[in-house]
């Protein structure tokens, strides 16, 4: 009846049994406060059923930061575990429990930290940025970001129920088959992937039609901002991408649901290409992270210069190469399988001629700030963070092109600290500087600066603690995930400092979560301290800042046209000389109603995924019937849309500019 | 507090961190830099060649955030604020072509390093090169000596000077077979051979790595490598077919097991062929669940 | 910015140019198959191999069949576009037998593979064959069930525009499904049954 | 959306044009195999050939490909994804005959490996 599902699924190793209880507590704690302050009906209708993409990049980013805080927990787990584990003693926990600790942070971190933080932003500020009231298809919007947190949800429920998988965040095959990894713990981490995955995949198309249909009149491809060629290249990358990812898991799936023999080491099955197909998605990935950061730092380094980005025609040549080349390097993830020279040379090559346009970026960043006014804000900081550590990452990753280097540094944790580079010191510090930039716009009020600044010295000097001793113990010869290791070697002094370096990053996200609170608490307490009364509390360049923050439902009043790069930039100079036009007539506006079948299309997806995890067959199959009848609700259903009348409009607009006058008087 | 107690304060975590760092490396080998041997050595220049070719990105790189980043400080209202200049055809060809350059440069030397440093590439010596076969195992390394007929597990003996050829295969799930301070490392798969060639030039112990997850036991999958001269060698090899176990099928299969924190074991004789059946078990249809499932 | 005029040519031009972008990306999930398929397609492990299990002759009626069903979709369109609900309903109706006509021998001949001991776990041949087939077959099924959902919803509604522009998506989802047949067709039938 | 008679018409003889085509486009190749008038790599390439054919036909008679008006993003999309495709397909082909031959785990290296050192 519950297939393979019995009690002895509950975790027995003491630290899991402590992990889950504290998720279960937490659950139990949220519903309470909830069902307490009576707020379910607030947030299903304000939160849950909305398809505005702002109430949904929210949501993506308040999930994100959850996992961000799991994956952080899982690394102090990990540092800690390495720190202690020389000679004689084997360290806080089991190589097993290890292996599930690491292969869950470095899935988490990805596909739920990164990729959420990435769809929040993108769902808050791109709309904004082409001057469009939505995104292309709104309720598929909403339908990806369930999707998300079906797979979030799965993932964590492997802490409470049954086992993690342990053949790390790509599971490798023949490790990752059923004959060395009989337990549950792969096909959690297959069905959480893929759950989210499938997610990922309709924003990428969503994002990418958003793009290409739906900018304000007058915004021809080369006056749209850089953010918005980033995510564009980054939806195209998304697009084409993930079916690989979809096609690889479903056939590992299949190995190990129905006995198939795709990457089983006998019967037929060849595990290298596994390895080959989920790195063909595998690099594309790491790209999609990186350039919406790319363009992050783009938008904050001309408004902190107050300068003009410098050399947006080559940024966007470089964007363009940058997707093109990524579908085509990424046999430098297994140089050492022996594909022979002339494969590997090749590869070789293609990775570091990706390497210019990227640096190309990086001097035109630089030479937006010459001869600019710099103010040294937090965002500021973080893209200064970004260019010191990817800077290292960078060279690291050019040294490691070379397949003859590459073999001395394979699964070594010179790579370990390479790749930590990229993504902590690239997408983390750019999201980061994301997130405190377009704060205003999205809630209405800045967030603290000084504690922000203190923030940022935590994550940068914590990095370089954390990774810089690893990139030593890489060249002293000590490999990635090592649950234990000889006290003669002498690494434990590093490893040592290396833990450290990870406390000094947990108390940076400490203190960004101090930051949001204060930040709140001053909003609603003195108010007029950090609100942001004009909507553009940087003096900013792009579109999103000529809205009220936070944005109004529909956006744009009145679809801006737009005549120039930077048109918010441009609208500023023109008011300045003209006259001010006649006084503007408002229309109605048509905006998506709430509906509630997305979270049915997520939850019976989740059944589907738990159903085969545990071979509860009915369970899956009932799973995709809930599906299957969502969706064709959704499409009997013509009544999707309400009307904003003109008259509500006008007035939300009306009291906009009384607020601004008060402002600019006051 | 000033801008100078200010650059202290930021800079002085990185001086520490430098600190700790040289303090704590005294004293033990760094492998990828301490090489004993001819491929190590060359892969070795190549790095350091790489390495040296990249600071002429990274250095202005940094030199130009420090010096734009004060100079152009909002504070300094001295400087040249000129907003809306935003290009400059010969700045973009600067950091066009220079990276073009130096990528073409290191894509030439790629080129060559990869097929003169192809690990399926004999090393050319006067010496005869000693045949070693290796099977990965649930979390030991079985060394076969084809040439001598003996075996041993964890403990990797060659002769000084001469080069190896190394044939690898798994009979547990992928691994990496890494001799830090010989060369480079090659994967070890079951179902197929991989070929690699390493030489240690002078003698002496060498560590040994396991350089990608197979399981529980993998972080303690070490072996030694003892370099020794050529009649420490042979000695060696007769004492070795003085021990008392043999390798043959059914030993074998049992040494197959998962098992941990092994003990190093060697083998007066081995199956015919024992390495060949090995990589061709895989082959056959009969389901090859001969050894327990290894979690 | 683009020259479409009305408001409703505009959301539906976004939707088919939606539609056509999810058509590209499942054109990348196939080849991903198809490169999984050619890599394992001689690793028999002892079992049968394409040569002795596909029927060259059964597999061109199926090929036949969706042929056809691509035609008539066609057609079913154009009816849509002259406003003609009841040549809509013969020819979606053609359609769907003609997509259960081509289902039906491919199920036959998954079982018969699977009666003689050749089923998705007896080799990685089979295994890439079956996922292959299976998955094209799945998306038949779904346009299958996405036909009747219309048919249902046309003779509740008639022929809005919705309903036009969803018909519209369907027969470049089932032109799209007869372009990926034609691989199958070409590079696993034709080149394994050789 | 009701369409005047002629455009009707067109699109009508374009349908059964592209109909007949692609029957064609099966029969042959399919006629070739069985009777084996071609066979090793020219079959393959002729093969190749009828299906790009029918690819094409179906794109422009079925789909009207050729008549999207400007800035033709549905044709830039799938360009896009031949070049990608193109790229995982024929990439992973050649890394994964490299890996094989470098591997000699082809069958028939193994089997001479085994013979000779049999008599070694």
């Amino acid at each position: 009846m519950l297939g393979r599902l019995n009690w002895d699924a509950l975790p027995d190793v003491p630290i899991t049994i402590g992990g889950a209880v504290m998720l279960v507590v937490m659950g139990i704690v949220a519903v309470a406060a909830m069902t307490y302050f009576k707020k379910w009906r607030w947030l299903w209708t304000n939160w849950l059923t909305s398809l505005d993409p702002k109430k949904i990049g929210i949501m993506y980013i308040i999930v994100s930061v959850l996992m961000l805080l799991r994956g952080a927990a899982d690394a102090l787990m990990l540092r800690a575990q390495q720190a202690t584990s020389a000679g004689n003693s084997h360290g806080v926990i089991s190589a097993d429990t290890f292996q599930q600790v690491f292969s869950a942070h470095g899935s988490i971190m990805i596909f739920f930290v990164a990729m959420g933080f990435m769809f929040g932003l993108i769902n808050l500020i791109v709309p904004l940025q082409i001057g469009s009231r939505d995104v292309a298809f709104p309720f598929l919007n909403s339908v990806s970001f369930w999707l998300f947190v079906a797979g979030m949800v799965l993932i964590n429920v492997s802490l409470v129920i049954g086992e993690f998988s342990t053949a790390g965040w790509l599971a490798y095959p023949p490790l990752s088959e059923l004959r060395y990894s009989p337990g549950v713990g792969v096909d959690y981490w297959i069905w959480s992937l893929q759950i989210a995955g499938v997610g990922s995949l309709l924003s990428g198309i969503n994002f990418l039609v958003t793009i290409l249909k739906m900018r304000a009149p007058g915004m021809t491809l080369m006056r749209m901002p850089i953010f918005c060629w980033s995510v564009l290249c980054s939806m195209v990358l998304v697009a084409f991408a993930f079916p690989i990812l979809t096609a690889t898991l479903l056939m590992l799936g299949l190995d190990r649901s129905l006995g198939m023999h795709f990457f089983t080491s006998d019967f037929g099955g060849n595990a290298m290409m596994y390895v080959n197909l989920i790195w063909a998605w595998g690099h594309p990935e790491v790209y999609i992270l990186i350039l919406p950061a790319f363009g992050i730092f783009s938008e904050v380094v001309a408004t902190f210069s107050q300068k003009k980005l410098f050399g947006y025609t080559s940024m966007v040549w470089a964007l363009g190469a940058i997707t093109v080349l990524s579908f085509i390097v990424w046999l430098h993830h297994f140089f050492t399988m022996g594909a022979g020279a002339d494969v590997n040379a090749f590869f070789g090559i293609m990775t570091m001629i990706i390497s210019i346009p990227t640096g190309v970026k990086v001097f035109n960043w630089l030479f937006t700030m010459y001869r600019g006014r710099i103010i040294f804000s937090t965002p500021m900081l973080w893209f200064l963070g970004f260019v010191l550590t990817f800077a290292i990452g960078g060279m690291t990753g050019v040294l490691m092109s070379v397949p003859a280097i590459d073999f001395q540094m394979h699964n070594s944790l010179f790579l370990v600290a390479h790749f930590h580079n990229m993504i902590i010191g690239g997408v983390l510090f750019g999201y980061f500087a994301g997130y405190m930039y377009w704060f205003p716009k999205i809630t209405g009020f800045k967030l603290n600066e000084r504690l922000g600044n203190i923030a940022f010295w935590c994550w940068l000097i914590g990095f370089f603690f954390a990774f810089m001793p690893l990139y030593v113990l890489g060249i002293m010869g000590a490999t990635r995930r090592l649950d234990h290791y000889d006290a003669s070697l002498g690494w434990q002094g590093l490893f040592i400092v290396a833990g450290l370096g990870v406390l000094i990053i947990a108390a940076g996200v400490a203190f960004q979560l101090l930051q949001l609170a204060v930040s709140v608490w001053t909003h609603f307490k003195h108010p007029q301290r950090n609100a942001d009364l004009t909507g553009d509390p940087w003096n900013g360049r792009t579109l999103e800042w000529a809205t009220s923050s936070p944005a109004a439902e529909y956006n744009f009043a009145v679809i801006p046209t737009v005549t120039d790069r930077d048109a918010w930039w441009k609208i500023k100079q023109d008011r300045q000389t003209k006259k001010p036009g006649n006084p503007i007539v408002y229309e109605d506006i048509a905006v998506p109603k709430n509906t509630g079948v997305a979270l049915f299309v997520a939850a019976g997806s989740f059944m589907v995924g738990f159903g085969i995890i545990w071979h509860i067959w009915w369970l899956a199959l009932a799973g995709l019937a809930v599906v299957i009848a969502s969706v064709i609700h959704r499409l009997n259903d013509d009544d999707t849309e309400q009307v904003i009348p003109a008259a509500e409009i006008a007035a939300s607009e009306a009291a906009r500019m009384s607020r601004l006058k008060q402002k600019v008087a006051v | 507090m000033g801008t100078k107690t200010k650059i202290a304060l930021a800079i002085s975590p990185f001086v520490i961190l430098v600190g700790l760092l040289v303090v704590l490396a005294q004293g033990h080998t760094f492998a990828i830099l301490e090489t004993q041997g001819p491929i190590a050595a060359q892969e070795k220049r190549l790095l350091a060649f790489a390495f040296g070719l990249s600071l002429f990105v990274i250095v202005p790189v940094y030199v130009l955030t420090v010096f734009i980043a004060w100079k152009y400080r909002a504070g300094n209202k001295k400087a040249h604020y000129n907003p809306n200049w935003g290009h400059s055809r010969q700045l973009e060809t600067i950091w066009w072509g220079i990276p073009c350059f130096i990528i073409l440069v290191l894509s030439v030397i790629t080129w060559r390093s990869s097929h003169s440093l192809d690990p399926a590439r004999a090393i050319s010596s006067s010496q005869p090169t000693l045949q070693v076969q290796v099977v990965a195992l649930q979390w030991k390394w079985l060394f076969i000596y084809p040439q001598q007929g003996i075996a041993t597990v964890d403990e990797l003996h060659i002769p000084a000077g001469r080069p190896v050829q190394f044939s690898i295969t798994s009979d547990a799930p992928m691994n990496s077979f890494w001799i830090p301070q010989l060369g480079g490392q090659m994967y070890a798969m079951s179902g197929m051979t991989t070929t690699l060639h390493l030489q240690a030039d002078k003698t002496g112990t060498y560590q040994g790595v396991s350089a990608n997850i197979s399981g529980e036991g993998f972080a303690d999958m070490r072996f030694t490598t003892t370099a020794s001269s050529e009649d420490d060698f042979s000695t060696w090899v007769q004492q070795t077919r003085q021990s008392a176990t043999r390798l043959n099928n059914s030993s074998y299969r049992t040494l197959a097991e998962p098992s941990s924190d092994n003990v190093a074991m060697s083998f007066a004789s081995v199956e015919h062929n024992l390495y060949d059946t090995i990589v061709t078990k895989y082959m056959s249809d009969e389901t090859t669940e001969t050894s327990a499932h290894g979690h | 910015m683009n020259n479409i005029t009305t408001e409703q040519e505009q959301s539906d031009d976004k939707t088919v140019f939606g539609f056509w972008v999810y058509l590209m990306t499942d054109c990348v999930l196939f080849a991903t198959l198809f490169a999984t398929y050619a890599v394992l397609q001689h690793n028999t492990a002892g079992g049968a191999d394409a040569k002795e299990l596909f029927s060259l002759p059964y597999v061109l009626v199926e090929t036949m069949l969706l042929l056809i069903s691509s035609y008539t979709s066609g057609l079913m369109l154009l009816s849509a576009r002259a406003g003609n609900k009841r040549s809509v309903f013969i020819w979606l109706a053609a359609t769907v037998a003609l997509g259960l006509g081509f289902l039906g021998m491919e199920l036959n001949e998954f079982h018969k593979l699977a009666s003689e001991g050749s089923s998705w776990n007896r080799s990685g041949f089979l295994s890439a064959f079956f996922t292959l087939i299976g998955t094209h077959g799945i998306h038949i099924a779904t346009g299958l069930l996405w036909a009747a959902v219309m048919a249902i919803r046309i003779a509740k509604t008639g022929l809005t525009n919705t309903m036009l522009r969803r018909l519209t998506l369907f027969s470049m989802f089932w032109h799209f499904l007869d372009i990926v047949w034609i691989c199958i067709f070409t590079f696993v039938y034709l080149l394994g049954g050789r | 959306m009701i369409q005047p008679e002629t455009k009707q018409r067109s699109e009508l003889r374009s349908y059964t044009v592209g109909f007949i085509l692609s029957v064609l486009l099966t029969v042959i190749p399919f006629t070739i195999v069985m009777n084996h008038t071609l066979s090793g790599g020219l079959l393959i390439s002729a093969l190749a050939v009828f299906a790009v054919l029918q690819l094409l036909t179906q794109l422009i008679f079925f789909l009207h490909l050729g008549d999207e008006r400007k800035p033709r993003l549905q044709g830039m999309a799938l360009v896009f994804m031949v070049l990608v495709v193109g790229i995982v397909v024929i990439g992973s082909l050649w890394i994964m005959e490299h890996l094989n031959y470098h591997m000699d785990n082809n069958p028939e290296v193994i089997k001479q490996q085994l013979d000779e050192s049999d008599d070694l």
